[in-house]
């Protein structure tokens, strides 16, 4: 797609304004990841309570892809119940942000947010819910992203 | 030139040096894969393809030619995978070469695991460069390496690995699958399945199976596995390890640098994700993308067929050689037990004499030791000289080299 | 498109890749130059007809092609030794590239002489493969890292070294000749001054000086210096540690295998002389000689000149980029100080949103933090853009960049 | 050259019946190398008296070219004074072999007997001597040899 397209007024918003951008004290999950490749960074703090994200922020450096991204990420996700997170799939992000055919370098700033969104997941998952079995399946998807 | 099933002469005609003459006009009869294979002419080209078309460093740049590199890159390691039947693709390390992917092991899981009186076995047909990083390693730790012997049909005996392993301090056997002196094929999925019951390691050279017989590694269930592109149809600079992803995770980075690290910071430095935790700085870009031809190469005539083909022409040329007065022949007879590999000693006529006067007929082959001392200690022979094929070989090129060492016999007055 | 002392047009004739379009109409304006050059067709066609004609593995045999393979790869060992000018043939290693160079002095020589408590000296601007080598050491040994700072101006801080020189604890200093992220050149020399009074040894990342500048060991005097091929339109895969003999001489081995021992017996082996010691394994052969080729086109061109273009058009370029509202340059102004390596951000854009866009008007530029991550956190950013030049590169192209940046500025609405 | 024109009855004759083959109890000089790409390997041992070399013998494995030229180089050696072991070049042992226009790989075959005999006079004119001058001048022709 092409640049007027990726960055449209939307996009720049997000990127200059992010909604939810910050840091959650005591999260119930705190994740934090980089794309080794270019050095974004991302960490991401969410608070459950009965099976919802009662809150979310978000704090990071990057490119307009994926500091919207991430944005976008947490203000689909606030107030919804665990199953509709754990379901969120790489198709689901690039229909939120209106981006598609991006190219495989690019294609990753946009799916950073999902990446540690999930590995956050699966800690949670695994360390306090003792789901496994769940968190197995998120593993397995989620390694799928990059 | 047709064998039953593959047509030699498509085949020879994609090898262009084949057509080449040496000492102005003697026809090449190229008998030395072991050491290197001649390249197909779709191999040539993707490497020129590539530096014509897009040539571009790779992983971090989000350009076009960057993205068709990256992605021309990455899809040859899909391909090694599949050729060696591996599920996970980022178990495959691009490397030099077999020697640079055993000293990665050595280096990197070895100086992690191995410790004080610990034993590392080799075996006495291993080539230098499964032997050299052992004893390196050994003596930095106090490791004792002891060598599986070889028989005198040039097979490996597996009662001296029993010995070893029941001391309980082996921690890995390091073995060829295919000695590249004997031609033998060693038992390897019966040498994994006694480590196993030892927890000991396993690392298969594959330097000389690869290019010769159909690998499969969730069949051999090994720990590490090493090989050569220039081995097999593909370009010199490339070879590959695999490695099981839970010892690559535990392992500790070979070469520090670019694009192996996540984050680097003045003091400390976290690790990028497998494999390219372990592919520091800018790797041999064009021949990886090179090495995709040779596999789609041998893919299209298909690994049996390779087998078969070398099985024929090494009994054939077994059947011719054996003939021959006072000949020595290595390795097993059995052309099932052992690839086209055929040493051998004529009369006294030392190997690298006769090598020269073969040279002069137009025949390469190899005399010396093949960076196997070791094996020569055990043969009790300084050298011998050493004739390989591959599916590009021919049983009229065998005749060529029984005239060649008739000549020799001859020069010599045997 | 001709300048006073090159005819830029012959040279852009001579690389085929510039020809092509990318996206599917906008001609290929290549300014990614620090992380990869693009290849002369002479250099394509020096490593093809290897592979047509002659190609064999080297060293260990009699017969016609390994001779002819075994002339060309140590040829380019004496060209490489004159071109930077060597007096001892044996001196120059090949490697796979800078970072596989500079690790073999981490380990082969580094684990011998860093002891705990010593100091090992490196700056804020080196590239990652300048630091991890040496964070891996450090940790192993107990020994400290510690970094030479950036200056405002980008340039080294050479207090930093003397205090740490003063320790006298001091065992090796390491530094790139060229930032590849600033441009700045190292006054090498004077480090290298310093370093000497106090004995400590020094090792020299050419990666980017070799490329673009006149370099001259027997001048420079340093103990270790690296770079890598493919910078200086070379193939992929093929990279240079030279050393002092000496140095060489007292270190260890890195790998172990074919090639870089003498005998190999069981439990004892001995290695091989200079400087096959270091280059265990079937070396990148074919590369090796298709680096000859790209040795011979810049020997014709003269690095005077080749220095001489840059400049220019480094200037030109940094006219034109510091009338831009809203960019920030990093590095040297003074284009006597730097080479033609420009990183700048323009505005919020991230670089790799900037890359993004000029890529989809044909110009390929590198952004993010160019392996150098110390740096970035020094100048505060967390990437950069960077434009870097070679000898292909025409200010009609820093045109089309200029008008690029402007059209990124619209649509970020700046 | 051809096969033919090495494989002279008198090169075939040395190898097979090579002159001044065995081991000196006590020598002067006793100097070992090996060819690491061939696996060629050479011992000579050599007494001195008046500066003149009073004995000298051989012992090695490699090929025809290698050991007849070990055993020639003996006798060109033998009884001669030091300043003549000295000047040796490798245009004489080529010369003395009749060996011309060896391919590279060939002629350090035909060179290892007389690097193997430098190398042990170096060691002699260092070690009994304290003659560095000439050492280093041998050292330095030597170096020419492979
Ligand atoms: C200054 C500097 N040092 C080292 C390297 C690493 O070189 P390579 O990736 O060829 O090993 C580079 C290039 O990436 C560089 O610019
Ligand atoms: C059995 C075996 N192992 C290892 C090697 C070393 O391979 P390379 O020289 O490509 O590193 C070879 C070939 O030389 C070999 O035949």
């Amino acid at each position: 797609m092409s640049s007027a397209d990726i960055y449209r007024e939307i996009i720049l918003d997000y990127y200059r304004n992010p909604r939810n951008y910050g840091k959650i004290q005591d999260p119930d999950i705190a994740q934090r990841d980089s794309n080794p490749l270019c050095g974004d960074e991302l960490e991401m703090h969410l608070n459950i309570k009965d099976d919802k994200v009662a809150d979310v922020k978000f704090t990071g450096k990057g490119c307009a892809i994926s500091q919207a991204s991430a944005s976008m990420l947490t203000e689909l996700i606030l107030g919804k119940d665990f199953e509709y997170v754990k379901k969120l799939t790489k198709e689901d992000i690039l229909d939120n942000l209106g981006l598609h055919d991006l190219g495989p370098a690019r294609i990753k700033c946009a799916l950073l947010s999902l990446k540690v969104l999930k590995s956050g997941l699966y800690s949670y998952l695994v360390d306090k819910l003792h789901d496994t079995a769940s968190a197995d399946k998120i593993k397995e998807e989620s390694s799928g992203l990059y | 030139m047709q064998t039953s099933f593959i047509s030699i002469e498509n085949i020879r005609n994609d090898f262009p040096i084949l057509k080449r003459m040496v000492h102005k006009n003697k026809p090449l009869v190229y008998f030395d894969n072991a050491a290197t294979t001649q390249k197909p002419i779709q191999v040539i080209e993707a490497i020129s393809n590539y530096y014509l078309n897009y040539n571009s460093n790779i992983h971090r740049a989000v350009h076009e030619l960057a993205e068709e590199a990256t992605l021309a890159y990455e899809a040859t390691r899909d391909k090694v995978a599949k050729f060696i039947n591996v599920k996970n693709r980022e178990e495959i390390i691009f490397v030099r070469g077999t020697t640079e992917a055993i000293n990665l092991v050595a280096y990197a899981w070895g100086r992690q695991n191995i410790n004080k009186d610990d034993i590392i076995v080799t075996t006495e047909y291993e080539h230098h460069s499964n032997i050299v990083p052992w004893q390196l390693l050994a003596k930095e730790k106090g490791a004792k390496l002891e060598y599986i012997g070889v028989d005198d049909n040039g097979e490996l005996i597996l009662d001296h690995l029993d010995t070893y392993l029941k001391t309980g301090k082996v921690k890995i056997v390091a073995f060829s699958q295919m000695s590249n002196v004997l031609g033998t094929i060693t038992d390897s999925e019966e040498i994994v399945k006694r480590c196993k019951a030892y927890g000991a390691r396993v690392l298969i050279d594959g330097a000389q199976s690869v290019p010769h017989l159909k690998v499969d590694l969730q069949k051999l269930d090994c720990d590490f596995f090493a090989f050569s592109a220039h081995k097999m149809l593909g370009p010199t600079g490339v070879g590959v390890l695999w490695a099981k992803k839970e010892l690559l995770q535990e392992m500790v980075p070979f070469n520090g640098g670019g694009d192996m690290i996540r984050e680097v910071h003045k003091y400390e430095t976290t690790w990028n994700d497998l494999p390219y935790k372990f592919e520091a700085g800018t790797p041999n870009i064009a021949d990886v993308i090179g090495f995709a031809a040779a596999l789609d190469y041998l893919n299209n005539i298909g690994m049996d067929k390779v087998r078969e083909h070398e099985m024929e022409l090494t009994k054939y040329a077994l059947d011719k050689l054996s003939q021959i007065k006072g000949i020595v022949l290595y390795g097993p007879k059995d052309v099932t037990k052992r690839g086209g590999v055929i040493s051998f000693n004529l009369g006294d006529i030392h190997p690298h004499d006769l090598a020269t006067i073969v040279d002069e007929d137009g025949i390469a082959i190899r005399s010396g030791h093949h960076c196997a001392q070791v094996l020569m200690e055990r043969l009790d022979v300084s050298a011998t000289s050493r004739a390989s094929f591959y599916i590009y070989n021919t049983k009229g090129e065998v005749d060529v080299f029984i005239r060649s060492l008739n000549r020799a016999k001859e020069l010599f007055k045997l």
